[in-house]
């Protein structure tokens, strides 16, 4: 089960906690999963989400595997000039 | 509107036009006569890109009025190519990718045709002072530099060429 | 995602320096920029702007205006209702591009007029009246953070109290207050930076028209036509179909093109009118009006061994927005200590509210500022330990497995690699005179991919049509047509790319963040390879023989096996010849979300010379090093290189916006806001280095920001150790220095 | 708005003084075309005075030089005779703006444009330089200085042109030079600047100065002190640092975007110190 650690910013959507640990073998499910547990995590991704999986950022895309023993990061979407 | 009537030469061509008084030479290719080439950067003459040839001297066309050019002869970017054949430094503009955006470029090859028109064989420093009134964002200026170089040369290798057939 | 993955391979065409496809109209004045379009019975705009920097509008009377000789629309915000529900990103698009009840900062939009001519839309402006009542205003970032400061939004709250802090953002690991503690030498240092803008040469213009029906065409310099498209259609309340945005020639962007500002203005005065209106910003309106970056204020500290091991780094930035929330404090944070590998880090920023424009992004967003305060300060503590600066950082330097000060960890990275390439250069050998100096320095920034759409038609005579919807921003067609021929094996010459408008593609995400060639290059790869796919089975119908029996090389079909050795290969063009008999036109279309763009890291020497009688700097040389993964034409990659060197050297010496007690910005042009012009620099030395992207097929890295992103520590090394005594403050303008000087003299 | 372009001084003179409402002299037109776009100024009359041939004319006499106010700094700087006489007075003018802005800016419109920071200014205060003025009561000649009374402001009354402007003959034994300080290597207005024209004897010793400084007050100054501090000496070490001093103690800078009053003061010192020897080389003198 992979555990997610989360920027400053959506510490406050998951309790507090620094990281929590969800079931799930692709980012969309991850995505889906953190919002049921943690509805306050909706309006993040709405407004943008960014996911670290083992150091490499997806801004879009969903239907990656995580790998089981991947480090995931959830992180702000960000700009770019 | 107390318009001005003006007749001009343009590219070797002749135009007329009725202008407002305080209408820029600018504002007059643009608006009146479709030569785009010549763009607005600043209208203040601060950053060359509507650099035009009057009477064979570089102005910024956005300090002159289009009043004042009657009689004058006025030489745009449009007219820098010979027919189909690109002028050297437009050509060496595209062989040293002289140019990103592009916007700056007309006003490039118009003050570097003056330079050139003037001193032929310029230095590196020579060069950067004559382009100083010309804005460029993208290169950092590298590759116009060098380009100016190389159609400096590209041109002297041919007017030598010309002075030699002449000999013959 | 595995199609994705690199594959080594060798070019044919790729990495070869060939002319633009672009390139002729650009050299002769024909190629059409956002001023240079056009349209029948077309009405010229302009906007009425606040020369306050913070007033309630009480009262704006427009019917003098309205009622001249050749006005045909006078617009305020009530012609541009507020369809967003009042809160987010696109309403405060809204509220920029027309002021609400409050001028928020001087140059703020507040009306806009259409007439017939220039001097009518002038006198029609003069022709309003505005009622204002001025506000305290706060433009100085730590000013606005004080307790009894203006507020600049109210409703913002920070702690329980009204406040212009709208974000804090943390990042880091490790316990710092532990690592400062293992440390033999702690620095601690604040710095500041003045705001500056993109500075591009082509100001805002677009052509807008809207009819009756509600349909609309809208011809704009955008960086994402696209975007620009589903923004304004929301802003207007027209369909996202019905309005067909075309990007027009983009005359320099740099991220300050990558946002609305004045686009909904030009469609409501249009829509108004029901004449197509164009609306072009003067150069002071661009700087008044269009997104500059912030100004910030920030402390570093930093702890090591006397051995130079790091234990401990710490930064607090403090990020000025302009009067809307943005990422910009946070991007600082995330990206300030991104090139080191540290036990204990953390960075804090505060994105702060002032009565200065709207900021937007500008070439690795951020970035450059936090990057100015952490490598100054790790020459200071290099120095401090005795250490050589390279040396320093080699020793702490992040790499394949480091945590990342934002989170992750990293896979393999190329920053070791540039650092490295300094270490080795000649010019870090090369000899200094009198009141030189020499500095470098490293830089970060994280790249995107995101949504792209590619469509690839080949022709009968077996010409190819590329339609990217990417904005190219300086050299794209040129990058993707390299690819398109060099998929297909065929000519660069046979390839003719264009980009397309709305209605062509499906959605592309604004060239922004280094995307257009790594993301519309995967695209064009796919979309040749879904051609080729084609080819193959039009020339299987051809020979009759099995699609499976076939393989694509060198711009041919060719038949497998011995059974087929009686086939002659089939070429791109003689299949394309008989496509009428195969099944019609031939084509490949892709679209994909090209993410994977990897980090992106640069390392910067400058060696500068410091008049120490006036302290004005002379940059004397000046060589960048960074990995573009690919470089698909070098010249454009060596260009992206030495512009953004060249942005970097003005920040860090000269540009800076200067606004005067009553909240103005006193400096709205060219002649006073001090981009380097041509005698100003140097030649530009460049050193690619093409460590290959495992997350693209051609290893393509985006090149287009990194370089930003150095400039300013490194000058500000240079000149430090000219003068003897350490700059803190940009831009590292001759009063400044000269004044460090005086103070270090003690003068 | 009416555009004229007479082709004599005394039309000239007769429009603008018969002007209802706000008229204006166009000459290289560099400030007054700028002014028109920001809405600063909003001429009801523009009179060019560049098809008057007296304003196109540089003419050599014995008592110098009269160079029209139309002649452009760039046909200025192509004057073998004059650069060799004026060396300070003709590069000053070169140093306006772009080889664009040179195509057209003239030194009487820089004169007139009335500002502190004027480039050409100092060195023509400096050279002592006389403005040919003529108006509806006739023809009269000021000095130089005399012209700007602050920023954006002139003596000039209705009606009134400047048809050219006069540089002495050059003495023999003298030199001048200008040097302004900017903070890029082009297209900035001065920061601050000093003009300095000097006379020496036949040992070398300087007999007569001029010293000019701009920036530093409403209007560029002519610094009497800063000549005396120099008259007598070879300009030796002490002599500059007087010099230098003497400057300093003249400026009235203000603060604003361009620099700070600190600034202004130290460098102004600095600049007249290093273009007093360039202007004592250029008059013969050996240090």
């Amino acid at each position: 089960m992979p555990r997610v650690s989360l920027a400053s910013g959506f510490q406050a959507a998951v309790d507090g906690a620094v990281s929590v640990e969800i079931e799930a073998a692709t980012i969309r499910e991850l995505v889906r999963r953190l919002q049921e547990q943690y509805p306050k995590m909706t309006r993040h991704f709405d407004e943008g989400v960014a996911v670290s999986i083992n150091g490499e950022i997806y801004r879009d895309i969903r239907d990656l595997n995580i790998p089981p023993d991947a480090e995931v990061f959830l992180l702000p979407r960000l700009q770019g000039g | 509107m107390n318009g001005v009537q003006v007749s001009t030469t343009v590219n070797g061509d002749v135009e007329e036009f009725v202008c407002h008084p305080g209408e820029t030479l600018l504002e007059v290719l643009r608006n009146r006569l479709g030569l785009t080439g010549a763009k607005e950067g600043c209208g203040t003459g601060d950053c060359g890109a509507c650099s035009v040839i009057v009477d064979g001297q570089l102005v910024c066309s956005c300090l002159v009025l289009g009043a004042e050019v009657e009689g004058r002869k006025v030489a745009t970017v449009e007219g820098l190519a010979d027919g189909n054949r690109l002028h050297p430094l437009q050509d060496k503009f595209l062989e040293h990718a002289a140019l990103q955006c592009g916007i700056c470029t007309p006003g490039f090859l118009v003050a570097a045709k003056a330079l050139l028109d003037d001193n032929p064989d310029p230095t590196e420093e020579e060069i950067r002072y004559a382009l100083a009134g010309n804005l460029c964002r993208c290169t950092g200026y590298d590759k116009i530099v060098r380009a100016v170089d190389a159609a400096a040369a590209e041109l002297r290798k041919s007017s030598k060429k010309k002075a030699s057939g002449r000999k013959k | 995602m595995a199609e994705q993955s690199y594959t080594e391979q060798e070019f044919k065409v790729v990495g070869s320096r060939v002319r633009r496809p672009d390139g002729v109209d650009k050299v002769t004045g024909r190629a059409r920029y956002g001023a240079d379009a056009f349209a029948p019975g077309q009405l010229v705009g302009r906007i009425l702007r606040s020369p306050h920097a913070h007033a309630k509008i009480k009262k704006i009377d427009i019917s003098r205006a309205e009622k001249m000789k050749g006005v045909k629309a006078v617009i305020t915000c009530d012609d541009l209702p507020d369809l967003t529900g009042g809160r987010g990103p696109n309403f405060d698009i809204l509220v920029n591009c027309m002021a609400r009840g409050t001028a928020l900062y001087h140059g703020h939009a507040v009306a806009a007029v259409a007439a017939v001519d220039e001097p009518t839309a002038r006198k029609a402006l003069k022709a309003i009246k505005v009622e204002y009542k001025a506000l305290p205003h706060v433009t100085d970032v730590d000013a606005a953070m004080a307790e009894d400061a203006p507020i600049v939004q109210p409703g913002v709250e920070h702690d329980g109290k009204p406040s212009n802090i709208v974000n804090v953002s943390q990042f880091g690991h490790g316990d710092v207050d532990a690592g400062f503690a293992e440390a033999d030498v702690i620095i601690e240092k604040s710095y500041r930076t003045e705001q500056t803008h993109q500075g591009y040469i082509e100001p805002h213009a677009c052509l807008a028209s809207v009819g009756p029906d509600g349909d609309g065409e809208l011809w704009v310099t955008t960086q994402g036509h696209f975007t620009f498209r589903n923004v304004c259609a929301q802003l207007l309340g027209m369909d996202i179909a019905k309005l067909k945005v075309t990007s027009s020639e983009i005359g320099g962007g740099f991220g300050g093109k990558t946002h609305v500002w004045m686009e909904p203005v030009a469609l409501a005065l249009s829509r108004k009118a029901n004449r197509p209106v164009k609306l072009v910003m003067g150069r002071d309106e661009v700087f008044m009006g269009s997104g500059p970056t912030c100004s910030t204020s920030m402390d570093v500290k930093i702890g090591a061994k006397r051995d130079g091991t790091i234990t401990a780094g710490q930064a607090t930035l403090r990020y000025q927005d302009g009067p809307f929330p943005g990422p910009w404090g946070m991007l600082g944070a995330m990206t300030s200590w991104a090139c080191y590998d540290l036990p204990n880090v953390q960075a804090v920023a505060y994105d702060v509210l002032v009565n200065r424009p709207k900021v937007a992004a500008y070439r690795a967003p951020s970035a450059p500022m936090a990057a100015f305060a952490v490598e100054s300060t790790m020459d200071l503590v290099a120095a401090e330990i005795g250490m050589d600066p390279v040396d320093f950082r080699l020793q702490n330097v992040a790499k394949e497995g480091s945590k990342a000060a934002y989170g992750p960890t990293y896979g393999p990275i190329g920053i070791e690699a540039t650092l490295r390439a300094v270490k080795n250069h000649p010019h870090m050998k090369a000899k200094l005179g009198k009141n030189q100096g020499r500095g470098m320095a490293c830089g970060f920034w994280f790249n995107f991919g995101g949504q792209t759409c590619t469509d690839l038609n080949i022709g009968v005579d077996g010409t190819v049509n590329l339609t990217m919807g990417t904005v190219d921003v300086g050299g794209a067609r040129a990058s993707m047509s390299l690819i398109a021929a060099e998929e297909l094996g065929i000519p660069y010459e046979k390839v003719k790319c264009n980009v397309g408008d709305t209605s062509s593609l499906g959605h592309n995400d604004t060239t922004e963040g280094s995307r257009g060639t790594f993301s519309s290059g995967m695209a064009t790869i796919f979309a040749a390879r879904a051609a080729i796919d084609v080819l193959k089975a039009r020339a299987a119908l051809m020979w009759e023989i099995d699609v499976d029996d076939i393989e694509w090389k060198d711009g041919a079909a060719h038949a497998k096996g011995i059974e087929h050795s009686n086939l002659a290969p089939l070429t791109l063009a003689e299949i394309a010849k008989k496509s009428p008999q195969t099944g019609g036109p031939i084509a490949g279309h892709n679209e994909v979300v090209a993410d994977g763009a990897g980090v992106s890291f640069a390392s910067h020497i400058c060696d500068v010379e410091v008049d120490p009688e006036t302290g004005k700097t002379k940059i004397l040389r000046y060589t960048v090093v960074q990995d573009a993964g690919k470089a698909i034409h070098p010249d454009y990659v060596e260009g992206q290189f030495q512009g953004a060197a060249a942005q970097g050297i003005g920040w860090a010496l000269n540009e800076e916006y200067v606004y005067g007690e009553d909240g103005r910005l006193q400096n709205p042009s060219f002649l006073d806001y001090r981009i380097p012009v041509c005698s100003d620099l140097p030649f530009i030395d460049t050193e690619i280095l093409e460590i290959p992207n495992p997350n693209h097929p051609y290893g393509i890295r985006g090149v287009g920001e990194t370089s930003i992103v150095p400039p300013l520590a490194a000058i500000a090394g240079a000149v430090s150790n000219a003068v003897g005594v350490r700059l803190d403050h940009t831009p590292m303008s001759p009063p400044r220095v000269l004044k460090a000087i005086r103070e270090a003299n003690g003068r | 708005m009416r555009y004229e372009a007479p082709s004599s001084s005394k039309e000239a003179a007769k429009l603008l003084a018969s002007a209802k409402g706000k008229a204006v002299v166009l000459a290289g037109g560099t400030d007054l075309l700028v002014r028109m776009k920001s809405g600063a100024v909003e001429p009801d009359l523009i009179v060019d005075i560049k098809r008057i041939g007296a304003t196109q004319e540089i003419k050599k006499s014995g008592n110098g030089f009269k160079i029209g106010a139309g002649v452009s700094g760039a046909r200025l700087g192509k004057h073998r005779a004059l650069k060799k006489a004026w060396p300070g007075v003709v590069e000053a003018t070169n140093l306006i703006g772009s080889d664009q802005i040179q195509g057209r800016c003239t030194m009487a419109g820089n004169l007139c444009n009335a500002s502190p920071a004027a480039d050409s200014v100092p060195a023509m205060v400096a050279a002592n330089a006389k403005a040919n003025v003529v108006g509806p009561g006739g023809r009269r000649t000021v000095a130089v200085e005399k012209i700007p009374t602050g920023p954006g402001k002139t003596s000039l009354k209705k009606g009134e042109i400047i048809e050219s402007i006069t540089l002495p003959a050059k003495a023999p034994r003298s030199g001048d030079a200008y040097l302004r300080f900017i903070p890029r290597t082009e297209m900035d207005i001065a920061v601050v600047s000093a003009g300095v024209n000097l006379t020496l004897d036949s040992k070398g010793v300087v007999k007569k100065a001029r010293v000019a400084l701009g920036a530093v007050a409403p209007t560029v100054l002519l610094v009497e002190d800063a000549a005396k501090a120099i008259v007598g000496t070879k300009l030796d070490d002490d002599a500059l640092a007087a010099l230098a001093a003497a400057c300093e103690a003249a400026c009235r800078p203000i603060d604003d975007m361009r620099g700070t009053i600190e600034f202004r003061t130290e460098v102004a010192g600095v600049l007249a110190r290093r273009a007093a020897l360039t202007a004592y080389e250029r008059a013969g003198g050996k240090k």
